[in-house]
């Protein structure tokens, strides 16, 4: 089953989000991370490749961030990291909810669950 | 190697002092544009990096450099450690085999084009890339084409990055937290080009130091480390 | 000053958000709600009144929320409360962002800041 | 208007246990293609309901249909809040003036109003829609056009609501937490609109009970409640 990583520079918001992604995808496995590690606004590599490794089952990770730093100590992370992962470019939130949803189809790939996660950014909430 | 490895050392902690000294003016620069952490953010990771090689055993100068990178990466929770760290862990392979000329600027082209691949900012997107390329460049062109000493090509470096954090001043910023600010963003100088500016300083400062300023065609290949304290100190 | 809402059917969520929003718009009034008020997921229209009232000072307020039944008992808290506040159609952390950003301007008008909530659709994270 | 408050108390109530009996069934169609809720958010918003309509002094009905719509909104933490919770409160004032079957038309068509309205869902979308569409319709033409006895005219609707609910099994989900789900909701039986179904079921034989099912041509302008039990109790 594909992975999925909420990066936020709060570890509360990325806690939140998992949170809301998992009600609606119950078996995926969600892992947040965020903040500086010292209780602070941020992000850290490390952090990340730990969360990369805790959902890796062999299937693919897919990551969510939210900002510019989270992107680039996401993509720092994957490097280092032996999962097959990759970052969607999509609104973390709601891309998360997506790719929760999207990861529960027996069909679900890593490719697959980062477009549903991509589409994300047409959802109308109005 | 291991004089070199020492210098490097030395380096480092003159960085972290320096980067202690400015960490209010770069956090009132950040607090313009961005989230106000600049300051911290490097005097942090700089401070923890100085510590980390400190603690080295007899390292060779790659080393040095990459347990800076690693230690940035980790202890800076913002932009500036992917940037900075990861582009020191990844462009310090060009020292294994010892800092010559021809090393340092070879060192200097892998830690810009890292930053850009990372951070994919442009010249003139008011970030540590508008004080980079030129110093860079400066750098280069100064050691290959018009030969000099690489200490002068250091100080013309730092002439040009100079330079480029004064042109961040007036330009709106197109990368990082700045870009958020939109036309906001003109007027004030960005912090990453700023701490890019104090750390290049303070490599020429130790590098003078360490090779000797007056010695105008002194070899990068065989450094002449005198055996005085701050290369000797562990 | 304009006014920022951020409702999650994660409190915790909410609470990120606005923690990372607040990094950004250091000035700006942005209040976090969510939550089912017992605990759980969810969102309660008289919370997010009480979010309204706490963050209006007459010059607007911009709604930012993250899924469907957000978008109702916002809808809901917009009718029975006094502020004049408006949802905008924009993901949840990076319009509150956008926003927090967009409200610190001398010229923001409750519609500005909406308008640049909703242009972080367009984000492009890559 | 005490006795149509009275019998508009029971018919909560009535609502309260019959949603406490299916709610792990409710829950179970959420668990197919929501986040497993819908039972609990049901059950606990009614039983809050029937609590705080109970402890009402002597109500007209509007203010026993405000008053469960305002507990629904703040008790209920999901879609299902504001779509019964608001519209409820919305359409209550349809009742000011007593219950008629004129009124009781209003009323329904006033409630599925602001339920479009808020949800701004269409039949299709496999929603409550789904089953409140048939059945305010049906109710509408049995007692506007047929000229049924207003329990006749409900009994209808409520078979009216069953189809739309069976209606909500082979399609696609396009509004609510379903729709995330795409193709893979096509199978399944909609939450909101199964409620939405045993709420009119437990009107229904309210209704029965209050206005006598055998009264073929009962007038519901001026309703016949007996001073029974269910009538009685505050
Ligand atoms: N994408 C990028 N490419 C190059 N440099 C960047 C980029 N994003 C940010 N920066 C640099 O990082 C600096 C800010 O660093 P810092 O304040 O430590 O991180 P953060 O913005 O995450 O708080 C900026 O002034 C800019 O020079
Ligand atoms: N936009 C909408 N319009 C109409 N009905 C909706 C809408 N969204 C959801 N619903 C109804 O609400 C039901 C789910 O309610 P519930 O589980 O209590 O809330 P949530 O989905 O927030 O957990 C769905 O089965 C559907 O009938
Ligand atoms: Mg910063
Ligand atoms: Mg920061
Ligand atoms: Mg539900
Ligand atoms: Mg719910």
């Amino acid at each position: 089953m594909v992975g999925l990583v909420v990066v936020s520079h709060s570890r509360k918001a990325a806690e939140g989000i998992a949170e809301v992604a998992t009600e609606m995808g119950g078996d995926t496995r969600i892992e947040p991370v965020g903040g500086d590690g010292q209780g602070g606004i941020g992000t850290v590599p490390d952090d990340i490749e730990d969360a990369l490794s805790a959902v890796d089952n062999g299937d693919g990770v897919v990551v969510l961030v939210d900002l510019g730093s989270a992107v680039m100590n996401a993509d720092v992370a994957i490097e280092m990291s032996d999962a097959d992962a990759v970052i969607a470019d999509a609104p973390v939130l709601e891309g998360a909810v997506n790719a929760a949803v999207a990861a529960t189809s027996p069909k679900a790939t890593r490719d697959s669950v980062r477009e549903q996660a991509e589409a994300a950014r047409d959802i109308d909430k109005l | 190697m291991s004089d070199e490895g020492q210098a490097v050392v030395a380096a480092v902690e003159a960085v972290a002092e320096r980067l202690e000294a400015e960490r209010s003016y770069l956090t009132e620069l950040d607090s313009a544009i961005g989230d106000a952490d600049h300051g911290g953010n490097m005097a942090r990771g700089w401070n923890a990096a100085a510590e980390e090689v400190a603690g080295l055993n007899d390292p060779d100068p790659a080393t040095v450099v990459k347990t800076t990178g690693k230690t940035l990466m980790s202890e800076v929770g913002g932009a500036s450690g992917p940037l900075y760290g990861g582009s020191l862990v990844f462009a310090s392979a060009e020292f294994e085999d010892g800092i010559t000329a021809e090393s340092a600027v070879a060192f200097a082209e892998t830690y810009l084009e890292k930053v850009q691949d990372r951070g994919d900012a442009k010249v003139g997107d008011k970030t540590m890339v508008d004080a980079l390329v030129p110093a860079v460049h400066t750098f280069k062109k100064s050691v290959e084409t018009d030969d000099l000493p690489p200490v002068e090509a250091l100080a013309k470096a730092v002439a040009a990055a100079k330079r480029g954090v004064d042109f961040t001043v007036p330009i709106r910023a197109s990368k990082g937290r700045a870009s958020y600010l939109g036309w906001r963003s003109v007027g004030h100088q960005d912090p990453g080009a700023t701490s890019t500016l104090y750390i290049m300083e303070e490599l020429l400062s130790v590098a003078q130091e360490q090779l000797g300023v007056e010695e105008p065609a002194v070899d990068a290949a065989s450094p002449t480390v005198p055996d005085g304290e701050e290369a000797t100190e562990d």
